[in-house]
């Protein structure tokens, strides 16, 4: 039992929030906002450089054939810095699928694409039941998209795509019309079930992930604004009312930590808890970063609720990625119907551990 | 204690709902935080004035129908049950408007309320400063007394209805070497005047709805003052008043936006989309909320019918409302699903976005207008009497 | 329109809080919380004197002709004081059904009981549906007891009574064993409906109203406390985290008060929204409580989690009120049916005024 | 990150399960709030004692069992999961034994761990005052010394398990004209010395839970100071440290209510009661916060073995368990309805009254062990690095 990270894995989470830090700031992401695909293929090669799409790729296809407990802490560093790329739909979904995929001998598909994911040169889409919209899919060179049972390798030429106008800048939906052919099915039946569930719950615990970082983010910008802007005299950091707000933050954020960790390693290993895991997940790392965007922007005032302050852009990243991959209801309904409604105890951890 | 209306209350009632179905426009008008639908909101302004139903509560001889605050009610209630607009003038009407009224010499009354009530003349807030926000006493600006004039110099901030108004209100320190309350004035500013620039601010929307206004030694003539000299606090508490207490959020309101909730959860539960069923509860406590701030409201006004008086109760007032309105919203975007995040132009909103709206509005309502967490020093200060150090 | 009381019904809340301050100290709570009965005849005696168990009971029957408008106020103080007396069932309850039972051509029940309810020298226990208890029946001299739609009058002699041990000493609920019969039965069908229904809105209301003395007197102690209390060399009233946890305390309070007058004005006058508003009433006003109860233990520390510590006394009347005459989950559910289930848009008051 | 048990650990689960299976009481012991209740626990804590289980963390040298602290989370799972009596010992194995392993001399080790471990000795708490609660520095109470002795005056209150326990543990003014956290010193004093008496204090379940236990004269001898004079604060500290942590709430404690939590929904469902529909997720809520404070405690327990430290954030770990608590007795009780007010031997109970007596308990987690005000403090300047002035 053993619940740390390894040194490996944190270098490569410092470095993944230097290379942010340095290049993905605020101004980035507002210049992004203002440009039509909200999307910099300069940016998304730098991701590549640093390895980022390239993680969850098979050593053999050019990849690091890492996990997503690797994955994790990176996808907290990119909710950190509010990064506006589609590292969900292609490094923490389509990459992993496209990998199953060929392990259910469908080599022919990540053959293509898996390599040019690895080095950045390609984007995929990704579209699952649980949403009506699809991101980014006005950049994708491939889209997977979910019907029925099913699931489809489209090309962008054959679908019909409608913006929609997200609340936050970073999030660019569609909805696409298609129409689903035998050329285009890749998966069906038990298997494309298996897979959708799979690809699902990689993009809900990438959501989470990404939410750990947006959670502590607005923490982090709240308690500077509160340290430097004074009232009556002093820093409004002292009043106990500001000071309370944050700490109850910091506990929603950092009892959502563990959560989502723990749900990193059960997609990677497959377990069977995967899916009950992930909700926790998904679930209690929005609701601690959206409780933080409120509490933020309570300590802020009135600069808060301005466009020129940054605060909103991880306001609105809390938000939308509340609402990807499932919604909190949907969540914890999930979870309730493993826990509530099964008529066996649920599984508690250690708690419910067999002895050998 | 009798709940019914009396006759002369119904009549009115009835008098109202007519003038309205008859003038209300069928079409939404766009957003005062626009030129085009700043300019619509003032036609609507004239078009209410013309009918009577601009300054219901302000006396007749400045314009107004003489209304008591049971008969606003019921007037307010009209007016959202219409749809009608909302008041691009509110500034005037509840705020300057009383306050010229109680403080203004009569030239001061014949020169600013009648082209306050036709909305020729719209009005800012200045009551803030980049350093006097929660802190209203640290105002900085100053209005230097230079023979029959005063010389301006400084900057107001979130002054609403601030990109477009031709005036602005706010208190200017005119004894440069006093402090906090001391040695302010209450001063009334054109905006074209020059040394007079103003900047809009973008809420989080992206929308303007605020301005930062600069003064660089603009020059207003000392008649524009409101009270005496030095006196600007007392004078600006009174205004305050007036807009922390029941004047600006009438209960209607939230009536009308916790209606549209039920509706929504009623529409959603029928397009067999799953809902959470804890939401249920939710709109439920919602529509009894506003039920309450109804309620409270009608007790407030017979109470001030009766001779009574409000004072530091506004600021329950204020916690009360302001936190429903963000409830009623977030339960509304529960309710939405993925949706919930879909500005109202996008294709697939089909309307739900006002919902989005809403909420960005209503978050400004813990903010604005003194911060809930001023109101809750004031009501543990001032009503429950605990000490203050 | 006019929401205010009238000074005699002001003057009569007067004289009953002065009595209730001088008579019903926590002292005396306490006192009767150690007695076999937890009732006093002789502090009933001295209520009938005041008028209250009066109030209700029509001038011809000897008492004050009164009507729910006037009795709020009253059952206020009661509240208030943590009166534990069968106020709620005797002169809430019983007494206006008795009348009504009169009304309805059963004037001899009503001839016997309501001259001695009056004069303080009956006291009447009332069953309903809602609960499997019934308060004050070891001290009865009539129970009213609701059986399918039939409302029957019974003997002390013929029931079977096993205490329960409520958290709140002066809560005294029994379980009652009883067959009804023929004879004892006062009501049925259509009436008997009816008039369940008018008595069970008439014990809610009456929760209610003693929740707002309740409420409002635990926030008296705590900012009394608070005010008394030093830590780190002040009193802890001047810590903001103590302000904010009273005023929100004080905002719900203040915020169900009219909900309550208002149900009380719906009762006296049969409106039809009469169960709607006493729904409301009684949920907001028990919210309110039990808050403010929580905060003032939070505010109290250590101390207010003492039995020596009189706080627990309006804690426990908070919990036990919450529970009585339908739980807060049931009021709820009473007002979304009316609300939500409706086809009909719910009637909002002032907003859905018809015009003349 | 490897979140399997080693065979090891997994070896010692099984040991665990297999001894407490054999050896837990069938029947509930009485309160240990009682001097029945208490003699019975003792026993108990005896009988673990000889099964090698009362002291799973303590080095195998003072007759503990060496247990790392992820051994130790294993045996409170199983603790907990066995249904095992209250720990009435609690202050003693987790509180002073270990400040005593840290700060004590060889002789006092000799002295007090073996009888700590035995239960022969229980130990009260002796943190508060009447005027130090929160503000922990405030202490009064003095320790005087003369000669080989201390002779102590004053009063200590909220002294857990005081009604009934041997010895007090405690810091004392030992420099009369000392301030604040200066001048304090730690001392053991046996409860039965002369000049000791103790109160018990009722909680408003009107049981005895704690005492206040007054000093008049009473004399100890001085080598029953822990650490050296006036370093009281500094081993008050690591204590309380150890409190605040991990080391008081195990995890499995809540898993173990969370599960009761979700056993009395699916029973009140299939009884056919009326539930509020949002009751569902509220009980789903409360079983996923559980998992979290133990996946929580996992990874600070990993952190911990890797030769991390805790400090400051035993504080979220406080605020988080103690509203949990709340939280899940409160969920119980709504979905208890009318019976929610029953004490446990009320004939209609039938058991469901455990839930009103752990909810009193849980009422005062906020409270005790430094108010959640106080750790939401320690969070904003120590963790968030909020100014503190």
């Amino acid at each position: 039992m053993e619940f740390n990270f390894s040194e490996d894995q944190e270098l490569l989470q410092q470095t993944v929030r230097d290379f942010l830090e340095g290049e993905c700031t605020a101004e980035h992401v507002r210049q992004l906002w203002n440009t039509e695909t909200g999307r910099s293929a300069e940016f998304w090669a730098k991701l590549a450089e640093i390895g980022v799409p390239a993680l969850l790729v098979p050593e053999e296809a050019g990849g690091l054939g890492m996990d997503e407990r690797d994955l994790v802490l990176v996808l907290e560093e990119t909710g950190r810095a509010a990064l506006a790329e589609p590292v969900i739909s292609t490094a923490a979904v389509a990459a992993p699928l496209l990998r199953e995929l060929a392990q259910s001998g469908k080599p022919g598909l990540a053959e293509k694409w898996l390599g040019r994911i690895a080095e950045g040169a390609a984007i995929v889409a990704v579209g699952h039941g649980q949403s009506p919209f699809v991101s980014d899919a006005h950049v994708a060179d491939l889209l997977l998209l979910a019907h029925a049972d099913e699931i489809h390798a489209v090309e962008p030429g054959s679908v019909d795509l409608t913006a929609e106008k997200s609340n936050d800048g970073s999030q660019r939906i569609f909805s696409v019309d298609w129409t689903p052919v035998g050329e285009t099915r890749v998966a069906e039946g038990e298997l494309g079930r298996e897979l959708q569930a799979a690809s699902f719950d990689r993009g809900a615990l990438a959501c989470a992930a990404q939410q750990l970082g947006v959670g502590q983010r607005l923490i982090e910008m709240a308690v500077l604004y509160a340290s430097q802007r004074t009232q009556f005299g002093v820093a409004i950091g002292t009043f106990q009312a500001i000071k309370h707000r944050l700490a109850n933050a910091k506990v929603k954020v950092e009892y959502s930590r563990s959560v989502v960790y723990r749900a990193a390693n059960s997609v990677a290993l497959h377990l069977p808890t995967r899916s009950v895991d992930v909700s926790m997940a998904k679930l209690t790392a929005s609701e601690a970063a959206t409780f933080a965007a409120k509490e933020a922007l309570q300590v802020y005032g009135a600069i808060g609720y301005t466009y020129e302050e940054d605060l909103h852009i991880w306001m609105k990243r809390a938000w939308s990625l509340d609402l990807a991959f499932g919604t909190g209801a949907w969540h914890r309904e999930r979870v309730a119907g493993a826990v509530v409604d099964s008529a066996l105890p649920a599984e508690s951890f250690g708690y419910s551990a067999p002895t050998a | 204690m009798d709940l019914t209306y009396t006759l002369e209350q119904q009549a009115f009632r009835k008098e109202a709902r007519a003038w309205l179905e008859a003038n209300v426009p069928t079409e939404p008008l766009p957003s005062f935080d626009t030129k085009e639908g700043f300019d619509a909101h003032c036609d609507w302004e004239k078009k209410l004035n013309e009918g009577g139903w601009a300054m219901v509560p302000w006396p007749v001889e400045y314009g107004g129908r003489g209304a008591d605050l049971l008969e606003w009610l019921i007037f307010e209630e009209e007016y959202y049950r219409a749809g009608a607009p909302g008041r691009v003038n509110q500034n005037g009407i509840f705020l300057l408007g009383p306050t010229i009224m109680e403080y203004g010499t009569p030239e001061q009354r014949a020169r600013f309320l009648p082209k306050m009530a036709s909305s020729e003349e719209v009005w800012a807030q200045g009551w803030s400063e980049p350093n006097a926000g929660s802190d209203m006493a640290n105002i900085q600006a100053t209005a230097i007394r230079e023979g029959n004039e005063y010389v301006i110099n400084g900057q107001k901030t979130w002054a609403s209805r601030g990109a477009y108004a031709h005036w602005l209100f706010g208190m200017f320190r005119t004894d440069p070497d006093s402090k906090r309350h001391h040695g302010l004035t209450f001063i009334l500013a054109p905006m074209d005047a020059p040394g007079v620039t103003v900047r809009p601010i973008e809420k989080i929307s992206g929308k303007p709805a605020f301005a930062e206004v600069f003064f660089d030694d603009a020059r207003v003539p000392a008649e524009n003052r409101l009270g005496e000299e030095g006196q600007g606090w007392s004078v600006a508490m009174a205004t305050a008043g007036f807009e922390r207490g029941l004047m600006l959020r009438s209960p209607a309101r939230f009536q009308n936006t916790a209606r549209k909730l039920v509706d929504l959860y009623r529409k959603t539960l029928q397009s067999g989309a799953a809902i959470d069923p804890a939401l249920r509860g939710r709109v439920t406590q919602c529509w009894m909320a506003a039920e309450a701030y109804t309620l409270n409201t009608y007790q407030t006004v017979s109470k001030l019918l009766a001779g009574g008086k409000i004072g530091a109760e506004a600021s329950l007032n204020k916690i009360f409302w302001s936190e429903l309105d963000i409830e009623m919203h977030e339960t509304a975007l529960a309710l939405l699903g993925e949706r919930a995040e879909l500005k109202p132009g996008s294709p697939a909103a089909q309307g739900v976005g006002d919902w989005l709206d809403g909420y960005i509005f209503a978050l400004a309502g813990p903010i604005y207008a003194g911060t809930n967490e001023i109101q809750r020093n004031i009501i543990a200060e001032r009503i429950l009497g605990l000490p203050r150090k």
